[in-house]
Parts: structure tokens; C-alpha cells; sequence
């Protein structure tokens, strides 16, 4: 594994939680590539930290609600890259935790549970980066009072139903376009088409929806379905903050593309697609 | 509205698109009316049916959304993979005539 | 085009009643009385960095709506945006006392509350007209 | 004994945003005066020294309309401790296609959303003022 953590943990020692956190540090640095950044040492002697906080990804391990460790990187102003809760997990996971300072059977189970979870974390991240993307994508900006519609200007295709598709070799990535976003206000749920099923183009892809309405996911091109975006089930929100990076909805195996593009825009047309519908529709 | 005259380049009044209101299951509480920015529905009043599809062909082609609207579910479209089907060909038809 | 417009911004202050009022004269002012000229800009979004609220703030004119003297509002607007078209002020209209009254929830609000709603909702719809259609005097 | 200050958003734009700030008013003026008050955002944000104070190091709770969190993103800015923060649109996510009212009047049903807010968010208060003890 290339990737690992510096590691914040509260290593409260008076109690039972502050102790899982310290537990789960250990063996994150023993299973992964990961650092420990000792909170005591670090109040006093930061410098000593500051390489390997700014070098790696922080991974925060608070204990109980106090969040010492939290505040300790607001303090001192780290970017918080993952976050963790010993008592929040406990719940989670439905494991009582004693009042006892030293580690029985379930605090040591719980600690394995979270160390797993964190390691597997970091592992879907890797898988779901194989799909090459673009990392700096240049928009057109369309403006109507405060609402900003934005179109990415190179390498995607469009249908009429404000769906989008990008292509790469025989698998493509879908999703919508901000004007469904900004004409359904917050989306609240995210329903996805089912991984394996075969689509046709303008084939339903899957629906999302805000408190407006619901919108059908028109499918621009034709194929099976290989991935949704899982994030989307928990975090629908992350479709209004960007639907073409954070908010994309599935992949797709393309089975005619060739033939699909005959019924796709590129950005061009789509924009003046998008500014007529904005001026028209848009309240 | 002469700018939104052809889908994908095909005419709109070619393509067979619109939602079809079940009368028999309508309550006629008027959701999808209330729904549609696009104006495809319109109310007669004093009639029974009071309830009528306007301007199918201001229906924006593959779009379902009205039909989510309505509680009773008395909408329902044209088959999609028929109506990509057709407007392919109306599309193919086009061209050769060109 | 960007006369076409105007940008309303209310405290919603929490500690007091001016804080109801100006964010229901606000409301008014887009539901009944200027619909579809009227903008409504979230404060708390302008101020944690809504790009599309701040963008609109510099670009279009802007009534700040406040309850107290502290203009909450008008000072966010200023800092962020520039200056405000014009500022509207509860506890000026309707006086100090009753501006900092306790707060009010919506389902406690009576015939009294509805009046002073109606009051500055007159007041920011002149400086409103004034901006849009009487510019050039 | 400080009183945990509870603060909404009081986003004007949609009804999430006036859920945030009846929920704030009910727990502060009607179920927990004695320990919960809330305190104006905005001043904090923007004011002087004096107003900043007020929730410096201070425990706060939350209630933000909309996944932007501009209640937790402000009051974080300004110094105050979030020790749990709430989203409405949360709430309407376990209540589907309930009408929930809009940014200047509540429904009944927006009404009864609240109510169970209202009950976590005391839950927390009784469990922040334990750990503060």
C-alpha cells in the first residue's frame, strides 16, 4: 500500500475510549505505512510533526465528545483529511465499552472493526481512481441572477435531457448537468440503476431527487453497468456541489458509441442548449 | 416556441412523445399541471374530462417527470426504446433524403 | 440586465424580535410584493463564502434588511461587496424598544407582529422602487 | 455553568433554512431555557471582540437548512466548540415527500419534524452538560 496517514489520536488515558483510539493508532502503523503524531508531544514540540502532518493525509482518532484531538488540529490549523470517533463507532457497531482503562474482548474487537474500516477506506479510494479522469476540468459559466450554471468545456457529450457522458476507451462515466441540479434544489436522495444491468441510450439510469421533484436519469449512451458512485447513497448533496466530478452517477461499459454520438451534443450546441433553457425555465 | 421545434434534430411534431392520462384513475387534483413548466397540460372547465394533454409536442422528448408527480398514477408514456427506435429512423430517413 | 434586478439581504438576527421582522419583510417583499424582481441573499451563506451570493451582491444593487443598530447585514454586505444600494433598519422604524423585544417564533406571531412586517416591507419596497425605477433622478 | 448555545442559520431561502432557526427557538425558549441559548450568528460573525466572546470556547450545537453548513462553517470561525451539528434536510430525508412548508411559514408536518429535532438535540445538551460537570 503507497498511501497512509499521519495519525492524530486523543490517547485520552483516564478513559476507556481515549484508550480504544490509542489501540487503533498502534495498528493502523503496524498494518499500513501510517505515522502516530503523539498529542501531548505536539502541544509542546510541533516542529517535531510538521513534516509528517504535511506530508501525509490526517487522520484524526477522537475518543469521546470532548474531541480533543479534533481541537488539537484546529489549533493548530492542520486540513483534516479523515475523522473518527471511538464512541460514535461503539454505537455503531452496537459494542458496549466499559468503564475499565485496560482493553477487554470487545473494546479490542471494536478497535479491529475500526482499524479495518480505515484500511478498506483507503483501498476503495485506490479502485475507484482507476477510471482516468480529468483533474483539471475547464467550464463555461452561463449566469442567471445568483444561480451559475456551469458546463465543462472539453471532452463531453451531452443528450437534450441534461445528462452528460465522458469516455474513455470502452467505459464511460455519466451523469447531469448543473442545470438539473439547480433546477432541483437540494437533492435528498439518489437512487442508482443496478450494477449489471444492460441500458439502452435514453434508457433510465437511475433517478435522484430534492423536495421539487423527481428526475429520471436519461442514459446518453448505451451499454451495462459496471459502477455507481456509492458516495452518492449517503451524501446525495455532493450532485449539487459538482455533478461532473464528486456528484458523477455510474459507468458504464459501452456497447455502440459510435452510433450513440449521432444522438449527443458536444459542448457547443449543448451550452446554447443549456443558456434557452435556463432563460425559458429557470426560476 | 420555434426554438424548441426538433429534438436532436429531429421535427418534435414527427416524434410520438407526451404523457396519456388515464380517466379513469385522474383525480383531477391537478399536481401535473401545477408540475409541467412547459405548459403540455391544459384544464377545460365545465367538462367531465376536464383534464387534457394541450401541447404534446411542448413535452420535452424522454421526459417522465409529471408522472412521478401524480399520486394516483394515472400518467404514462410511450415506450422509450421504441420512440429512440423511431426518432433514429426519422433521423436515417432525413439524411438519405438529403 | 442587471437593472432588472434587486438583492434583498435580512439579518435573520436570532437574539431578537427586529430579527423576525426584517427577515419576514424580506420574505414578503419576494412572495407578494416585488415576485420575480426580488432576489433574497442568504446571510449566513454570504458570509461562510457563497461564492453565487457574493457574485450577485457585487453585480446587482442591494437592500440590506437589519434588526438593530449593529447592521449586521450592511456591514457584511460592505465588506464582502461594496456599498449597499440602501439600508433598512427594523429598530429605526419601529423604534429601539420594540426592535429588541424577545424573539418570535412564526407560530406565535400575532395581528400586532404581521403590522410591523408590513411596515418595513413599505419601507425597503420605496428604496426598492427607488433603485429600479428611478434611477436617473 | 454556561448555557450551551444552540445556533441555527436561519437561511432565508428555503424552508430547511427556517426549520434550523424554530427548532433553535424551541429548545432555547420553550424546552431548555435554563441550560441552551442561542446567540445571533451574524453579529458573532461580524461583530467586534465583545460579540465574538460570547461563543469563544464556548460548547455549541448546530442546526444548519442545507449541506453547506454555514452555521457550523461560522461559528467554527468564530471560535465556539460544535459538539454536534444537525442538518434539517436530514430530517426531511427520514420524512420522504412530506411538504414541509416554506422559508416563511411551516406546516403542520414541517411542524412535527421539528419536534423530533428538537428531542436528539435535547438528548445532547443533557449529555454535554453531564460531561461538563
Amino acid at each position: 500500500m503507497s498511501k497512509s496517514y499521519a495519525i492524530l489520536p486523543c490517547n485520552g488515558l483516564d478513559k476507556c475510549a481515549g484508550c480504544i483510539a490509542k489501540e487503533v493508532a498502534l495498528k493502523l502503523t503496524e498494518t499500513t505505512d501510517s505515522e502516530i503524531i503523539c498529542p501531548v508531544l505536539y502541544r509542546v514540540a510541533d516542529a517535531r510533526y510538521n513534516k509528517i502532518a504535511s506530508e501525509k493525509p490526517l487522520l484524526i482518532i477522537d475518543g469521546c465528545a470532548t474531541r480533543c484531538a479534533s481541537k488539537l488540529a484546529s489549533e493548530k490549523g492542520l486540513k483534516i483529511a479523515k475523522k473518527i470517533n471511538i464512541t460514535d463507532e461503539a454505537k455503531a457497531n452496537n459494542i458496549t465499552i466499559t468503564d475499565s482503562l485496560r482493553l477487554g474482548e470487545n473494546e479490542l474487537k471494536l478497535a479491529d472493526i475500526i482499524t479495518v474500516k480505515l484500511t478498506k477506506a483507503e483501498e476503495k479510494i485506490e479502485s475507484e481512481s482507476s477510471f482516468s479522469f480529468p483533474k483539471d476540468i475547464q467550464y463555461e459559466i452561463y449566469k442567471k441572477d445568483k444561480f451559475t450554471f456551469r458546463v465543462p468545456k472539453k471532452g463531453f457529450y451531452f443528450n437534450e435531457n441534461d445528462c452528460w457522458v465522458y469516455v474513455n476507451g470502452n467505459i464511460a462515466r455519466i451523469g447531469v448537468t448543473d442545470y438539473v441540479q439547480q433546477s432541483l434544489s437540494d437533492i435528498m436522495f439518489f437512487t442508482p440503476p443496478s450494477v449489471g444491468s444492460e441500458i439502452e441510450q435514453f434508457g433510465e439510469a437511475g433517478n435522484v431527487e430534492s423536495g421539487k421533484a423527481v428526475f429520471e436519469v436519461v442514459c446518453p449512451v448505451s451499454g451495462r453497468i459496471t459502477a455507481i458512485n456509492e458516495k452518492l447513497l449517503q451524501a446525495p448533496e455532493l450532485i449539487n456541489e459538482n455533478p461532473y466530478e464528486k456528484g458523477w452517477i455510474a459507468e458504464i461499459e459501452l456497447s455502440d458509441f459510435e452510433s450513440d454520438k449521432d444522438f449527443l451534443y458536444d459542448f457547443s450546441k449543448y451550452f446554447e442548449v443549456l443558456k434557452r433553457k435556463v432563460d425559458e425555465f429557470h426560476v | 416556441m420555434m426554438s424548441e421545434s426538433t429534438f436532436m434534430g429531429v421535427p418534435r411534431e414527427k416524434i410520438d412523445w407526451s404523457p396519456r392520462i388515464d380517466y379513469d384513475k385522474c383525480n383531477y387534483c391537478m399536481e401535473c399541471v401545477k408540475f409541467c413548466p412547459h405548459n403540455v397540460y391544459g384544464i377545460i372547465e365545465n367538462e367531465d374530462k376536464k383534464l387534457i394533454v394541450k401541447n404534446p409536442d411542448n413535452c420535452v422528448v424522454f421526459c417522465r417527470a409529471c408522472g412521478k408527480a401524480c399520486g394516483v398514477d394515472a400518467l404514462s408514456f410511450p415506450n422509450k426504446n421504441e420512440t429512440t427506435k423511431m426518432i433514429k429512423q426519422i433521423r436515417k430517413g432525413l439524411e438519405d433524403n438529403e | 440586465m442587471a437593472d432588472s434586478k434587486v438583492g434583498v439581504l435580512s439579518c435573520s438576527g436570532e437574539e431578537c424580535l427586529g430579527g423576525t421582522i426584517s427577515r419576514l419583510a424580506t420574505r414578503k417583499m419576494l412572495e407578494e410584493i416585488r415576485p420575480g424582481k426580488t432576489v433574497t441573499l442568504c446571510l449566513p451563506l454570504y458570509l461562510a463564502g457563497g461564492e453565487e451570493e457574493r457574485f450577485f451582491a457585487k453585480a446587482y444593487p442591494v437592500i440590506t434588511v437589519d434588526g438593530c443598530s449593529k447592521c449586521c447585514a450592511k456591514r457584511a454586505t460592505e465588506k464582502y461587496s461594496g456599498e449597499v444600494s440602501a439600508s433598512v433598519v427594523v429598530s429605526d422604524i419601529l423604534g429601539e424598544d420594540i426592535a429588541l423585544n424577545k424573539t418570535v417564533s412564526t407560530k406565535n406571531l400575532t395581528e400586532e407582529h404581521y403590522k410591523m412586517v408590513d411596515k418595513v416591507a413599505e419601507e425597503i419596497c420605496k428604496n426598492f422602487d427607488k433603485i429600479l425605477y428611478n434611477k436617473d433622478k | 455553568m454556561s448555557k450551551v448555545k444552540i445556533i441555527p442559520c436561519s437561511g432565508i431561502g428555503k424552508v430547511f433554512g427556517l426549520m434550523a432557526r424554530e427548532t433553535a427557538l424551541k429548545v432555547t425558549n420553550e424546552l431548555k431555557p435554563d441550560e441552551t441559548e442561542t446567540v445571533c450568528l451574524a453579529h458573532v460573525v461580524t461583530g467586534d471582540t465583545e460579540a465574538k466572546e460570547k461563543i469563544e470556547g464556548y460548547s455549541c450545537i448546530t442546526i444548519d437548512g442545507c449541506p453547506k453548513l454555514c452555521a457550523a462553517k461560522n461559528v467554527e470561525l468564530a471560535g465556539g466548540i460544535v459538539k454536534a451539528q444537525y442538518r434539517t434536510v436530514d430530517e426531511m430525508r427520514n420524512h420522504r415527500g412530506v411538504n414541509a412548508g416554506t422559508a416563511t411559514a411551516l406546516t403542520e408536518d414541517g411542524w412535527k419534524i421539528l419536534d423530533d429535532l428538537c428531542d436528539k438535540i435535547c438528548v445532547n445538551v443533557d449529555e454535554i452538560l453531564k460531561e461538563e460537570k
